[in-house]
């Protein structure tokens, strides 16, 4: 760990990825203790403000403190992607291995099924399952997963792949090893790698899509204070108070970079001959 | 008359975090007009260094703390990039090593010769083609009207190697760099290549630097010959010297490591048992499924061969050994033997009857194992060595006392140090990484490795103690090697007995003896005549002599 | 059929085309005649899918229908019924009969006329249930609907009821073509023939309706203008920056949000009217907690309601006190608004048997906005009072799939009625169309429908005052706030009026004047 | 490229268009919410409710509904909108060609930008350029379009007041205000193809510049330029058809959201209309033509590729 740590450093991007997803994670650990206000708090006196010492980010439309929703919001917001993403990669990791592992005519049919599933958009393929479940987080975090789930299939299998036709992987199966621990011991290792890089790339792409539906009115719901829900609301009072919009995007947009930098750090980190 | 090139005292250093890293170290050469020098080297010696030098495309972080590189008396490392540009190509051309990776994919060949003549002799296109098909006819290609408008994925290694070689006679440069233009090809193809840089060498008078690893190959094509180590020139003289009075340390060693056929390392054949350790019938391996479609209409091709009912046998401690081009089928046969393909035909071990994979039980796996071509790919990237090595004892057990113990004891045995256990395989060199290979086949007490090419990777001085090693091993262990190789003069060191493969046949199987005495199978002679032997005067090129020209790609068997 | 009727009480209730035409121009205060031509860019925040005008369902498509169709009579800006096709009309004594005479030579847009026999079959196809028409429930007790000649409609009713030409200018009840409907009114769904001012052009139901003048229109002035584009914004902020930069002539309707900034435009005038428009919190008086009237006083007592006039509409409104009359209606009967009173309503909460407070799911549609923002601020507000309130918006199909008439906690939101009579017996009395509280409550009822059948104004005034009383105190649903409706328009404009209703429009009325841009 | 490579590949593509029409029909038909409901709304009674249902065949099974539908769908009628009671198919198809002509644009746009920056950062590899670039595109790739749509929406429009914040004008209409009112949506789509399709550039261009035929083409003398342009970019743009295809998957969702902030009445605001009105029949069409068109542009990319592809070899 602290290897590889030291390995992301090297490289700025890694370096400054580490940093951001770091900041965040603390965000949302202590988050909510650090929120200088109640998230839901009303206070109509002080409705649409810019930042002030005692509102740093401002309020919004029902005087709440936009720095505290914020705060409460990165648990809504990023813990929800990530877990979106993780359903996805499993899923995904577990069909891709499988079409791998099984080959043949098997494996082009789930691959092309895949494909097939693939030429969905995965905003419109998250919309119309967000829609089908319902309108939640939990929805929305499934939809996501399920969209996610077919890429980290294709994905995981490719890598299979090539890796199966390494020669340490022939040196094992000549050696009379048993599948599994081909599988668990000479091949994971060198997959996971990949699908690692890839989740911590769709975790960016997660917490933009999670925002998207949220904004589309598919995700979180008010009194929420998911960022995209936040920056939806926020398109109402734009013209009232334009730090309602700039704050939620802004951070959203951070995080996104944050975690598109860690993933392109993790990619050289992880390479065992670098 | 000045030399066309001439290096005088010059020095290269690479700038790195670490501090400057010697590359070169007070280079002193010269090449006369029509001279052939042989520059040799091992990986890391700077030979290429120094090619790039000459041509002067360094890299950012390359310094020059001095020395000076003339061409025909000019100086080169003052020289603008402009004028470089204009001078590379043109005064100067440069032979690459893989001519595969050296021409772009996605333009025709005539194009990448025509684009030179009309850069530096301002020729029309329509010259510039025309002229380019005379080159092609010069340099030995067939058609050369058809082979101007191929794309390089449609021509073979040779082909596309003599346009390279065109290429670079194009211009009629002073000087040209050969950087081991023949090392990606095959044995006989390579032959042909050197054949040709002979012939045009000696009538175009062009000053030439080859560079390569193979001192043997070198000494018979170069006038002279500049051994390089570690940076340095450490020993420069005609080519007939060199293997005669060898002056230096490190050339004695290197020439002491250069295979040589006369020179026997290992012991004698055993004694026919009778019983045969392994044996293979009529074993056939064919690749690739034919997809539906293609079946639906109605070309359902016939399947890729990769081997063609191969039938041979090992004895218990014999050393066979197996050569032949790329894609004759050696390593499949490895990967049939060792359950790695499916096959049809039989193998017996032991007498035992080994239809298919299935039948490869236990038993069978621990006493056939298998050391594969590139240490970096059979060695799993994320597993210390400790693990690599203690698998095949969790498997097989066979082992006395602690697992360390006995990891200790394989790494001893191939002559590493005992530490090395808790490496990651990155952390060690090519050779070490081999070292290990050997050690994880050997854990099992084997009684037959399959060695497929395992020493193409490796230097000439690392791949001579990896011989050592495993003549070492065998002596000691009594076990039975299949060595795979092309490269004729080592199998010739050390086998007992010689398979000669030619695309998935096998053409040829006879005993070391009877191959010094002559093969019989034309194939085999043409093998062996195309290897160059390590031997001072005695060379089988002469340079400028025109050679009995390609030889017909097709062999009656 | 009773003929000597009092000229003054006729004149109350009933109008003469002599009489709309007299005052229309006073009302308007504008002496000189309006120019006639010219295109209006009419935008609108949601989607015209609705084209036939017995289905129509919003306030778009309302504007939409009454360009291309003519109801009977139709909706002043005062709520008094003017005369449409019907020029005059008459009743009987007991009011349970009116006669209805149209003008002559009324011509649909196809060409063919316009008689009593239109009128009737029109009516029957409201009437008839499968049509699914709002008008169904809002044209009021008819019974039976007969033509005696060519240009007389007579309408029998179940009941009397005073009402009828204010209700048969309801938004829905417009006269289509007899052989429509009677064969299948799926036809109107993509051509509209009517006797509207205009005749329709283009029909895209997401972007852009374009209708035309009606030459053959009874009345040889109006429609003023020449064409008329209804463009569709579904984003509020766009449509206000469509109006800014010119691009649109006119917003029928205004977000409070966009208001200010609208104002503060040049070139652009903005229009407010005090309306009946009201969100409402219905509360199932049918099933726990809220059967029981303390809960429901508890939970009214909580809120607000000047703040949330703030909190929803930017201040643009007025605070509501449970019953659905603001000042806009005739007979709003003024009452103290209640004041928040968390101990109070605590104690109340205390003696129904919450003393620890108690949790509901309130569930607010997503269209339009206002339902979650209220939603929202009640859920806050309620809070120190120990209602755990969690809010859940769901898409506006879904919630009229699931919750609208069923849910026990919900957000409501409705337009203004023409009369006093319509809101209450659309949504309160037990037998009401909509009753989504489930009050049922006798007393109630008893008032509303003797109002119903009273034509003295001052006694129905009381009754109705009553009525408003009873529900403040026992609160089927919690109206804490009336909205404005906000309008925007260039100021080249003339001649247009928001309507208090909201569903009504008259653009036949408007024209444009000086600095109007050319418009193909 | 043979013949049996292109009909393998369209094999695949009617494969897959199956597939999605099975997706898209399923996700559709468990939609909670009656579509006879939907319909009517406030107003539905018994009777009516009935009626629809029947009208609509919503009581049979929902494979024959399917069987239906699809054998509906291969005779081009998709069924008539719930809301409005238009024939689906071609509204949906009149939208498609809206949001097929931004996301052209868009793509055009983009490869305009994209392909200088990627070519200047791969030349200027390491240094500022480079580092500029690689900075803004991730940026770029890391703001969602409704972020972007706002934003760009309150600067050019309603500060600067320089562009039509929404709507739509068609061509035929008046072509400038209809540019004028695509410049805005085309950005927004723009910011992260442009995005990804520079580093995809990038990094390709990085690796051929350092293979052996470059530095082969350098050491015949070549100029740098005839370098770059001729050996370098020829190879490094192959693969970046194919990365532009998989793109429009990623634009057409984009749409989704550019449309309906920017009002623009293309496929994509279609669909969420359709969407939140639970038209089921406008759902299935929308899903289905986007799909359709996702697979028939790669397709013709993977075609293109082949052919462009010296190299690859097809069975």
């Amino acid at each position: 760990m602290i290897e590889l740590i030291r390995r992301l450093l090297r490289t700025p991007q890694g370096a400054l990825g580490l940093s951001i997803v770091a900041l965040v994670l603390v965000l949302i650990l202590v988050g909510p203790l650090a929120a200088p206000h109640d998230p839901d708090t009303m206070a109509p006196l002080v409705r649409y403000k810019g930042p002030s010492p005692a509102y740093w980010l401002g309020t919004d439309q029902y005087g709440r403190d936009i720095l505290s929703r914020l705060l409460y919001g990165a648990r809504a917001t990023v813990v929800m992607a990530f877990l979106a993403t993780a359903l996805g990669s499993i899923v995904g990791a577990v069909v891709g291995t499988l079409s791998a592992f099984l080959g043949g005519r098997a494996d082009e049919a789930i691959m092309r099924t895949v494909d097939a599933v693939m030429s969905i958009p995965s905003l419109l393929f998250a919309l119309l399952i967000a829609n089908l479940l319902g309108k939640s987080s939990v929805d929305a975090v499934m939809a996501i997963g399920i969209a996610f789930a077919p890429g980290m299939a294709r994905i995981t299998r490719s890598v299979a792949l090539t890796v199966r036709k390494q020669d340490y992987v022939h040196a094992a199966i000549a050696r009379g090893e048993g599948g599994a621990y081909i599988v668990l011991r000479e091949m994971l290792p060198n997959v996971v790698a990949p699908i690692i890089v890839e989740a911590t790339l769709r975790i960016a792409f997660a917490v933009m899509l999670f925002a998207t539906l949220s904004f589309l009115g598919l995700g979180a719901q008010p009194p929420a204070s998911e960022w995209g829900l936040m920056v939806a609301e926020a398109r109402r009072f734009m013209h009232l108070s334009p730090w309602m919009i700039l704050w939620p995007s802004l951070a959203i947009a951070l995080v996104a970079i944050g975690f598109n930098l860690l993933g392109d750090g993790l990619r050289d980190a992880l390479n065992p001959r670098t | 008359m000045p030399p066309v090139l001439e290096i005088s005292n010059y020095t290269l250093d690479y700038a790195s975090p670490r501090g400057d890293a010697r590359a070169l170290d007070a280079i002193d050469l010269a090449i006369g007009r029509g001279e052939a020098l042989g520059l040799v080297g091992e990986s890391g010696s700077g030979k290429t260094s120094l090619a790039w030098a000459i041509m002067r495309y360094l890299p950012g972080n390359a310094r020059e703390p001095g020395g000076s590189i003339k061409l025909s008396g000019e100086e080169l490392t003052t020289k603008t990039p402009a004028e470089i540009a204009a001078l590379r190509g043109r005064r100067i051309g440069m032979v690459f090593q893989d001519p595969g990776t050296s021409l772009n994919p996605t333009l025709p060949l005539g194009e990448q010769l025509a684009e030179v003549l009309v850069r530096h002799r301002a020729l029309t296109r329509r010259q510039a083609w025309a002229e380019g098909e005379a080159m092609f006819a010069r340099v030995g290609l067939k058609q050369p009207a058809q082979m101007m408008r191929r794309y390089p994925h449609e021509a073979s290694g040779g082909e596309k190697q003599r346009v390279v070689i065109a290429t670079a006679f194009a211009c009629n440069p002073e000087c040209i760099l050969f950087d081991e233009p023949t090392t990606a090809l095959d044995v006989i193809t390579a032959r042909q290549i050197l054949d040709l840089f002979a012939e045009l060498q000696a009538e175009t008078s062009v000053a030439s630097l080859y560079i390569s690893h193979d001192l043997a190959l070198v000494a018979q094509v170069a006038h002279r010959v500049a051994v390089i180590h570690r940076g340095r020139i450490v020993e420069q003289r005609t080519a007939a010297g060199i293997f005669t009075n060898p002056r230096n340390d490190y050339t004695k060693r290197l020439i002491a490591a250069v295979p040589d056929p006369g020179r026997r390392l290992s012991g004698a054949a055993p004694i026919p048992s009778g019983v045969p350790l392994v044996e293979a019938r009529a074993v056939s391996v064919h690749y690739g499924r034919t997809s539906r479609l293609a079946t639906f209409f109605g070309r359902a091709r016939e399947r890729v061969v990769g081997n063609r009912a191969v039938s041979l046998s090992v004895d218990p401690g014999e050393i066979l050994g197996i050569v032949g081009e790329s894609g004759s089928g050696k390593s499949t046969l490895a990967k049939a033997l060792t359950g790695l393909n499916p096959f049809t035909g039989e193998i017996r071990f032991d007498g035992r009857r080994i239809g298919g994979i299935a039948d490869m039980d236990k038993a069978y796996r621990r006493n056939v194992q298998i050391v594969f071509q590139h240490p970096d790919a059979s060695l799993n990237p994320r597993q210390r060595i400790a693990e690599i090595l203690s698998r095949p004892l969790a498997l097989y057990g066979g082992q006395d006392g602690p697992r360390d113990m006995a990891v200790a004891r394989l790494l001893e045995q191939v002559h590493l140090p005992a530490d090395y256990a808790r490496r990651y395989p990155h952390e060690l060199s090519g050779g070490e990484k081999q070292r290990v290979a050997i050690a994880r086949a050997f854990a099992s007490k084997p009684r037959l490795v399959i060695c497929d090419e395992i020493t193409s990777a490796l230097d000439v001085s690392v791949q001579a103690s990896v011989v050592e090693l495993l003549l070492d091993l065998q002596r000691r262990h009594g076990t039975a090697y299949l060595f795979i190789t092309h490269d004729i003069n080592l199998v010739r060191q050390i086998a007992h007995r010689i398979a000669v493969m030619y695309r998935g046949d096998l053409v040829e199987l006879l005993d070391i003896e009877q191959l010094e005495a002559g093969p019989r199978h034309r194939y085999t002679r043409a093998l062996i005549e195309a290897v160059p032997r390590p031997v001072g005067g005695t060379t089988n090129i002469t340079i400028g002599r025109h050679s009995p020209g390609p030889i017909p790609g097709g062999f009656d068997k | 059929m009773f003929k000597l009727a009092a000229i003054d009480r006729r004149r109350f209730i009933a109008g003469t085309a002599a009489l709309g035409a007299l005052t229309l121009p006073l009302r308007r205060g504008f002496a000189a005649a309006p120019k006639r031509g010219g295109t209006l860019r009419v935008s609108v925040d949601q989607a015209v899918t609705k084209l036939n005008p017995l289905q129509t369902r919003v306030n778009c498509e309302y504007l939409v229908a009454e360009l291309l169709y003519s109801g009977l009579t139709r909706l002043g800006i005062n709520m008094m019924p003017e005369p449409d096709l019907a020029h005059s009309w008459s009743y009987s004594a007991d009011l349970t009969e009116w006669t209805f005479k149209l003008r002559e030579g009324l011509v649909f847009h196809d060409g063919t006329p316009c008689t009593a026999a239109d009128v009737v079959a029109s009516f029957e196809a409201i009437l008839d249930p499968k049509t699914a028409s709002p008008a169904l429930q809002n044209v009021g007790p008819i019974a039976q609907v007969t033509a005696t000649d060519k240009t007389s409609v007579v309408f029998k009713l179940s009941a009397p009821f005073a009402d009828l030409p204010v209700t048969l200018a309801y938004t829905n009840a417009k006269i289509v073509p007899a052989a429509i409907a009677k064969s299948g009114l799926a036809r109107l769904d993509q051509q509209a023939i009517g006797t509207g001012p205009f005749k329709l052009v283009s029909f895209e139901p997401e972007r852009l309706v374009s209708v035309v003048r009606n030459e053959a229109y009874y009345d040889k002035d109006r429609p003023y203008l020449d064409r008329i584009d209804v463009l569709v914004y579904p984003d509020t902020t766009a449509e206000g920056s469509a109006l800014i930069s010119g691009d649109t002539d006119m917003m029928v309707s205004v977000q409070p949000t966009e208001y200010a900034r609208l104002k503060n435009s040049a070139g652009v005038r903005t229009l407010k009217v005090p309306s009946g428009q009201f969100c409402n919190i219905i509360l199932g008086c049918d099933q726990k907690p809220f059967d029981d009237v303390r809960v429901r006083r508890a939970l009214a007592l909580t809120i607000d309601r000047p703040t949330l006039v703030d909190f929803v509409v930017e201040g643009y409104g007025t605070p509501g006190n449970d019953a659905p009359l603001s000042s806009a209606y005739r007979f709003y009967a003024d009452q103290p608004i209640a004041k928040p009173d968390i101990a109070q309503a605590k104690k109340l909460l205390a003696e129904a048997g919450y003393p620890g407070g108690l949790t509901a799911t309130l569930i607010a549609s997503d269209k339009p906005s206002v339902r979650t923002q209220l939603a929202v601020a009640v859920r806050e507000m309620a809070k120190p009072a120990g209602f755990t309130i969690d809010v859940q918006t769901m898409p506006h199909s879904t919630y009229l799939d699931q919750v609208w008439k069923k849910g026990p906690f919900y957000v409501g939101f409705y337009n203004m009625q023409a009369t006093a009579d319509a809101i209450f017996s659309l949504l309160y009395t037990s037998n009401a169309a909509w009753n989504e509280t489930h009050w049922n409550n006798a007393a109630f009822d008893k008032l509303v429908g003797e109002a119903r059948t009273t034509v003295d104004e001052a006694r129905r005034r009381a009754l109705y005052a009553d009525a408003q009383k009873l529900m403040h105190d026992e609160v089927p649903s919690i109206i804490p706030v009336f909205f404005d409706l906000l309008g925007a328009q260039r100021d080249y404009v003339q001649r247009y009026q928001l309507h208090p209703r909201g569903a009504v429009f008259r653009l036949d009325f408007v024209s444009l004047g000086e600095g109007a841009p050319k418009r193909g | 490229m043979s013949l049996s490579y292109l009909l393998k590949r369209c094999g695949l593509t009617a494969y897959t268009l199956i597939v999605v029409s099975l997706i898209v029909f399923a996700v559709t038909q468990v939609l909670p919410g009656d579509a006879a409901t939907m319909l009517l709304g406030e107003n539905a009674t018994p009777a009516a409710l009935a009626a629809v249902r029947d009208r609509l065949g919503l009581d049979a099974p929902i494979w024959v509904q399917y069987g239906h539908w699809l054998g509906g769908v291969l005779q081009g009628d998709f069924g008539t909108s719930l809301r409005t009671g238009q024939a689906v198919g071609p509204v949906m198809v009149e939208a498609l060609g809206r949001s097929l002509l931004l996301a052209v644009l868009a793509i055009g746009f983009m490869l305009s930008l994209a392909l200088p920056l990627g070519i200047l950062a791969a030349v200027r590899r390491g240094r500022a350029a480079d580092l500029l670039v690689g900075f803004v595109s991730y940026i770029g790739v890391s703001l969602p379009e409704f972020v972007t749509a706002t934003l760009f929406g309150l600067l050019f429009a309603d500060w600067l007041q320089w562009l039509p914040a929404t709507g739509y004008v068609p061509m035929t209409e008046n072509p400038a205000s209809s540019l004028a009112h695509l410049v805005l949506p085309v950005l927004t789509v723009s910011v992260m193809l442009i995005a990804h399709v520079s580093r995809m550039v990038r990094s390709e261009l990085v690796d051929v510049l350092h293979t052996d035929y470059i530095r082969a083409a350098r050491l015949k003398g070549l100029s740098a330029r005839a370098v770059l342009l001729k050996h370098g970019l020829r190879n490094a743009l192959l693969p970046t058809i194919t990365i532009v295809a998989l793109d429009v998957g990623y634009l057409l969702g984009g749409v989704i959201v550019v449309e309906e902030i920017f009002a623009l009445p293309g496929i994509g605001r279609q669909l969420i209309v359709a969407i939140e009105a639970r038209d089921l029949p406008a759902i299935q069409a929308g899903a289905l033509i986007m799909a359709a068109t996702y697979s028939v542009v790669n397709f013709a990319a993977d075609v293109a590729y082949a052919w462009l592809d010296k190299r690859i070899q097809y069975d």
